[in-house]
């Protein structure tokens, strides 16, 4: 029992990170699920994040409203950015999210008033595991809702083929806005996480090798169902600690390693709603010897707009 | 006058390593449709082996060139038939090759730090052409003019290939459509090996110069030139040579201007968000037409 | 679903694996055997500074046990964990070690922002940290948190003063790194000397630290015809910046800080870094205390090269340990472990020549000005 | 001319009029005029190329005229976005059968009623009853649906392991779900046999009957003249000739354009 509470005590804080990660990871899933690759999550997470280290440190709130509001900034500054994003093709999306990352951190660097600037900003509670706990529950139990809703079957069309979800009466762009609103609050509650669990945030806290991480995690996750990017991140925030005692002088090229044959292995990511069911068809064929051949299934995309089948028809 | 030229050449001088490892970049997004975060460690690699070449084995500097160029093809056709080959059967989708790459990146970037111990390294003085070349009242390091030239005779020997060669030919039609190149008697895999090739050693010979003339060789290196190599092609357009040197090249220009005569605070800043600008506004690039998406 | 099967089998085996490091350490130790943990920066941006001040620590270990340093009869083993400079990790790191009870202290944190985080942690879990690398101020906190870095200042002052004094200049030009608080703050100080005794600024120029590309900033310096350029930046970003200067033919004089001293710069960097000032408080060559000269061979042996100033941060602070830990007779608790650091006034085993602590906080020791020259020793820098 | 035979079953419920579509310098439909008169099953056919599929795309919003005007029940359709024509009560099928990927049919045929749908983004995640009901409804309906096409017993099925036939159908029956006025099947019974293609015929004389008017691109001639009232003949993108299906048929001009080149090719 004693060893128990020990490994507890040594783990908690991953199993935290893993939640926080977590919520970065369906950040990004939420615009992936509707065919849009972007990193502004982590514009989003930096927005929640000083947002929340300013109601804590600055005004004394408590975590949990702190939490609120750094989801209401996300959601804000998402519902702010999503029009112009929307104007851009995939790659440029992409691109542009990223450049908006690089602006984030001069801002950030520039802004010492509310972000401290290059000192950055210390946040003096740290979060417990249940509360994040209780956190991670309600937002999951908002995706799982989601996906089981219009608005679930819409994202899974216009992720798989926009222009036939559009002939289906189903407006790419508003289902991609609300993605990225959706994108936006989560984002700024994961953005919090990190500042109640790191207690200390800066410029850095928020860049490329958090958008790097966190969209692989989610890919390897699986980005078709939400509970892939749970997973994930679990997956990614374990793994360090993980290798670190296996093979620690090669620790990262194990990651990479790892990330590789997942993708080679499993491109869809772990979690893969159709993989199941293509298994479970397979079973069934087997036993009813069915004489039907399956089609090859056809590629997965994200790029939204036309696809070229219509364009060269 | 002479500030104005002086920083001029710097900016032309940064520009064409941009363009330089952009020109690869875009050619493996436009004919084999990855986003390939992992081109900046081939950058990495050849500078890292062409200061073994230096250092260790004392070949003469454009040697350690060729080397780390050659070297930076190699590792990018290792990378793409161990990785990204598998997911062509199965039609990964960009995403999966995105993801791939980023695994790629992992790895040889902790390889590289570890066959760095961690350091930056630089080529000694005098092992590589650090002296200045007297333009007027101007004078300009020999690596500068290195640089210029050489991006201008790759850019233009590479715009070349593929608008005039039958090799370019069989990668636009890769590009378009593999599937259809292969009927019309092109040998798909022969064109991808070659554009992985040319696309690692575009980034390597960047690499290799860059390295030179920062004196920083570390698995850091191709990490600034990644962000500004993607920046310099989209704004050019991903598939068009002439739009990545031009974007390259403006890009390192206006960084430098920005920061000598605005700020040097906001200069990323503000290059960004003429970046983002420049984007919302024309959002096909420069000599962009159509709607680009591969088949 | 076999997704969830993979993820639980990976769970199972993590659980395992950990669990069977935990069986490990809880084998009673030896009396007398005591676990200290290091945050390291073994891998990383940083992992160049970072193997040092490791090595430095592992060295410090290896000389308290066979000289009986932390008391009789007292070892030490040193428990390493990489964070990679990543934040998430020092603090997960860090609560390991908390939840660790062999653990007595940890040392760490090269990065100001992960040993902020590292000791809100700690202090919380009541577990001794001393910090090797960090230099923000306020991070000491009685009396968990210890720091055996000298903030900066002092030895930028002396150095701009003795700047000032030596070469009378009268435009003077800066390059910071923007993004660094410390470099900053560094460069602060330094323009205050200089302007206080009627300097004129022709330039501050800013970098960022990832930065690679120098003949910019180079050139804008320059052109303003500064008779010095001080040069306040982090290793690879410095060193970028002195290149480009030299590169395009500057001659004027060059100043810098510490960022050039590990002997690994002037392998990197050979003649363009010669005859450029900075000040350091411990330089293989001129620091010539026995204990220095000690360390110095040490780590020769065992690590084929010499020491910088790095290694000799992480070798002090593991002494400061053994100190502690001397002064408590019986069985040291973390908290009594904690007040006795923070209690020490003087760190007896130090290559500084002496080496002050006041409210947990190294004050700057003895400070050398010194200078590589073209052929490779660093010498006390004479104008 | 047999055209004036059609104008008691009222005005054309769709009309293209004059419509150019250029493509860089490639002309895809010249100057078209065609109208789908209402209650029937209206047949578009041409030899390859000819542009139907372009013309498909037109109707539906894909594609924006270069020039001329495109009407639907009385309303300029040109320049509409496709989910706002979609909405106005214009569906379609593929030529290539584009079913989403990862979905079960029921799923497919549901998404296809997505105009259905009246509970909010809020009311679904907070899990309000009206949400349920609603969800419960179209759910029904998408059953039924499924029905009608006989794929009720593959309705948890992915999608992708159905065979070609199958896949079709379940195609027309979310093709159904948005309750359309006019349904545009591209090449419906492409890659069936006979049988196959007749259960398709017969299944949208059935929808014709219901009210439905249908749109039916097709190679396959005899499809054309046992379900098609009448058919606009088209190739280059100009039109040839518009009536009765027989007529079109039998035209010279159709003949040598259709048949003549298919021997050839």
């Amino acid at each position: 029992m004693e060893m128990l509470l020990d490994f507890w005590a040594a783990y908690s804080s991953t199993v935290v990170f893993a939640m926080v990660n977590s919520f970065i990871a369906l950040s990004m899933y939420a615009v992936l699920s509707a065919g849009i690759l972007s990193f502004t999550t982590i514009v989003f997470a930096a927005i929640g994040g000083f947002m929340a280290a300013q109601m804590i440190a600055g005004a004394g709130l408590p975590i949990s409203v702190a939490i609120m509001g750094a989801g209401l900034a996300g959601l804000a500054a998402s519902v702010l950015l999503a029009p112009l994003f929307l104007r851009l093709e995939t790659h440029w999306m992409a691109l542009a999210s990223l450049a908006l990352v690089l602006i984030t951190r001069v801002v950030v660097l520039n802004a010492p008033a509310l972000t401290g600037g290059v000192n950055g900003m210390l946040v003096p509670v740290r979060v417990g595991v249940m509360e994040m706990a209780i956190w991670l529950a309600l937002v999951a139990l908002v995706f799982y809702r989601l996906h089981h809703s219009w608005y679930g079957l819409a994202t899974r069309a216009v992720r798989e083929d926009p222009s036939v979800a559009a002939t289906m009466g189903i407006s790419t762009w508003r289902i991609q806005f609300i993605a990225f609103a959706i994108s936006g609050a989560v984002g700024g509650i994961g953005g919090a996480g990190m500042a109640v669990t790191l207690q200390f945030i800066s410029a850095d806290t928020y860049f490329l090798g958090a958008a790097f991480t966190m969209i692989a995690s989610t890919v390897l996750g699986g980005s078709f169902h939400w509970f892939g990017p749970i997973v994930g991140a679990f997956i990614f925030t374990a793994l360090p600690t993980l290798m670190q005692s296996i093979v620690p002088s090669i620790q990262d090229v194990a990651k990479g390693v790892v990330l590789l044959v997942i993708m080679i292995y499993l491109p869809r990511g772990l979690v893969d709603p159709r993989a199941r069911k293509l298994r479970k068809a397979a079973r069934e064929r087997q036993t009813l010897r069915d004489h039907h051949a399956p089609l090859e299934p056809s590629h997965d995309t994200i790029l939204p707009g036309k696809t070229s089948k219509e364009a060269k028809a | 006058m002479q500030l104005f030229l002086e920083q001029l050449i710097n900016g032309v001088s940064l520009g064409s390593l941009y363009a330089l490892f952009g020109i690869g970049f875009g050619l493996v997004f436009a004919t084999l449709g990855i986003l390939n975060t992992a081109h900046g460690a081939y950058a990495s690699w050849a500078a890292i082996l062409g200061y073994y070449a230096v250092e260790w084995l004392q070949v003469p500097f454009p040697m350690a060139v060729v080397i780390g160029t050659v070297g930076g093809g190699l590792i990018a056709i290792i990378v793409d038939q161990v990785g990204f080959q598998p997911l062509r059967g199965r039609k990964g989708g960009m995403l999966g090759a995105l993801i791939t790459s980023i695994a790629f990146l992992i790895v040889l970037d902790s390889l590289a730090g570890t066959a760095t111990g961690h350091q930056s390294w630089a080529f000694r003085p005098g092992h590589y052409p650090d002296g200045l070349i007297d333009f007027g009242p101007i004078r300009v390091p020999q690596m500068q003019v290195i640089i210029i030239a050489a991006m201008l005779i790759v850019g233009i020997g590479m715009h070349l290939l593929v608008q005039r060669t039958r090799i370019g030919a069989a990668m636009r039609a890769v590009g378009w459509n593999e599937e259809a190149a292969s009927l019309g008697g092109v040998n798909a895999r022969v064109v991808i090996l070659i554009t992985a090739f040319l696309a690692g050693a575009t980034s390597g010979l960047a690499g290799v110069l860059g390295g030179a003339a920062t004196a920083n060789i570390s698995y850091q290196l191709g990490e600034g030139l990644l962000l500004k190599g993607f920046a310099a092609v989209v704004v050019g357009g991903f598939n068009d040579v002439r739009g990545t040197i031009i974007a390259g090249v403006l890009l390192g220009v206006t960084e430098v201007f920005v920061s000598q005569y605005l700020s040097s605070t906001y200069r990323d800043g503000v290059t960004y968000v003429l970046l983002l600008g420049f984007l919302f506004l024309r959002p096909r690039g420069l000599f962009g037409s159509g709607s680009f998406i591969r088949a | 679903m076999q997704s969830s099967k993979l993820f639980r089998q990976a769970l199972a085996i993590g659980i395992a694996t950990s669990l069977g490091f935990a069986n490990a350490a809880i084998a009673a130790p030896d009396a007398g055997e005591y676990q200290l943990g290091i945050i390291s920066d073994d891998t990383g941006p940083i992992a160049s500074a970072g193997i040092s001040y490791h090595d430095g620590a592992d060295l410090a270990i290896k000389e308290i046990n066979e000289k009986g340093l932390a008391g009789e009869g007292v070892t030490f083993t040193l428990s390493v964990k990489d964070s990679a400079s990543d934040a998430a990790r020092s603090v997960q790191a860090t609560t390991q070690f908390a939840a660790d009870r062999n653990i007595l202290a940890i040392i760490c944190c090269v990065l100001s922002p992960n040993a902020a985080g590292v000791s809100q942690f700690a202090i919380q879990s009541g577990l001794p940290v001393v910090i090797y690398g960090a230099t923000r101020e306020g991070l000491p906190q009685e009396p968990y948190i210890t720091s055996v870095v000298a903030l900066p200042g002092p030895q930028e002052v002396l150095l701009a003063e003795r700047m000032a004094a030596e070469f009378a200049p009268k435009k003077v030009a800066y390059i910071k790194q923007s993004d660094s608080d410390i470099q900053s703050a560094r460069a602060t100080k330094v323009q205050k000397v200089m302007e206080a005794v009627g300097v004129e600024t022709s330039a501050e120029v800013f970098v960022l630290g990832a930065d690679t590309d120098f003949s910019g900033p180079a050139t804008q310096a320059m052109v303003t015809k500064p008779e010095m350029i001080f040069v306040w930046a982090n290793q690879t970003a410095g060193i970028g910046v002195i290149t480009a200067l030299r590169q395009r033919g500057y001659d004027g004089q060059i100043v810098t800080s510490d960022i050039i001293s590990p002997p690994a710069v002037f392998e990197k960097s050979g003649a363009t870094v010669a005859n450029i000032p900075f000040a350091v408080s411990f330089q293989p060559g001129v620091s010539d205390s026995s204990t220095a000269q000690a360390f110095i061979d040490a780590y020769k042996a065992d690590y084929g090269k010499l020491p910088d100033v790095y290694a000799a941060q992480g070798y002090t602070a593991i002494h400061l340990i053994a100190q502690g830990m001397k002064s408590l007779d019986g069985k040291p608790t973390r908290k009594a472990l904690a007040e006795a650091i923070w209690n020490i006034t003087e760190i007896e085993h130090n290559v500084y020549g002496g080496q002050q602590m006041e409210n947990g906080q190294a004050r700057t020791p003895g400070t050398l000005i010194v200078n590589w020259t073209k052929e490779g020793e660093v010498k006390r820098w004479e104008k | 001319m047999t055209v004036s035979a059609h104008q008691d079953q009222g005005a054309p419920l769709h009309e293209l009029r004059n419509v150019m579509m250029r493509f860089g310098g490639v002309v895809a439909v010249d100057n078209l005029t065609m109208a789908i008169p209402k209650g029937s099953v209206h047949g578009l056919i041409g030899p390859n190329g000819a542009g139907k599929t372009t013309v498909i795309n037109l109707i539906t919003g894909m594609f924006f005229p270069t020039e001329g005007t495109i009407h639907f029940a009385g309303k300029r359709t040109d320049g509409k976005q496709p989910h706002e024509i979609a909405a106005l009560g214009i569906s379609r099928t593929y030529q290539n059968v584009r079913l989403f990927s990862g979905m079960s049919a029921l799923e497919q045929v549901m998404t296809g009623c997505y105009l259905n749908r009246d509970s909010s983004l809020f009311q679904s995640f907070l899990g309000m009853p009206i949400a349920r009901a609603n969800w419960r409804r179209v759910r029904e309906k998408a059953m039924h649906l499924l029905e009608r096409v006989s794929m009720a017993d593959r309705a948890d099925e992915l999608a992708e392991t159905l065979s070609y036939g199958e896949q079709r159908r379940i195609e027309i029956a979310r093709a159904l779900g948005s309750d359309p006025q006019l349904l545009l099947l591209d090449e419906p019974a492409a890659g069936m046999n006979q049988s196959e293609a007749r259960e398709i015929g017969k299944l949208v004389h059935e929808l014709c009957d219901a009210g439905l008017t249908v749109l039916m691109v097709e190679h396959n001639m005899s499809m054309v003249t046992e379900f098609c009232q009448s058919c606009t003949v088209i190739n280059f993108g100009r039109l040839l000739i518009t009536g009765d299906a027989a007529t079109c048929l039998a035209d010279p001009e159709v003949q040598a354009a259709y048949f003549g080149r298919k021997k050839h090719a």
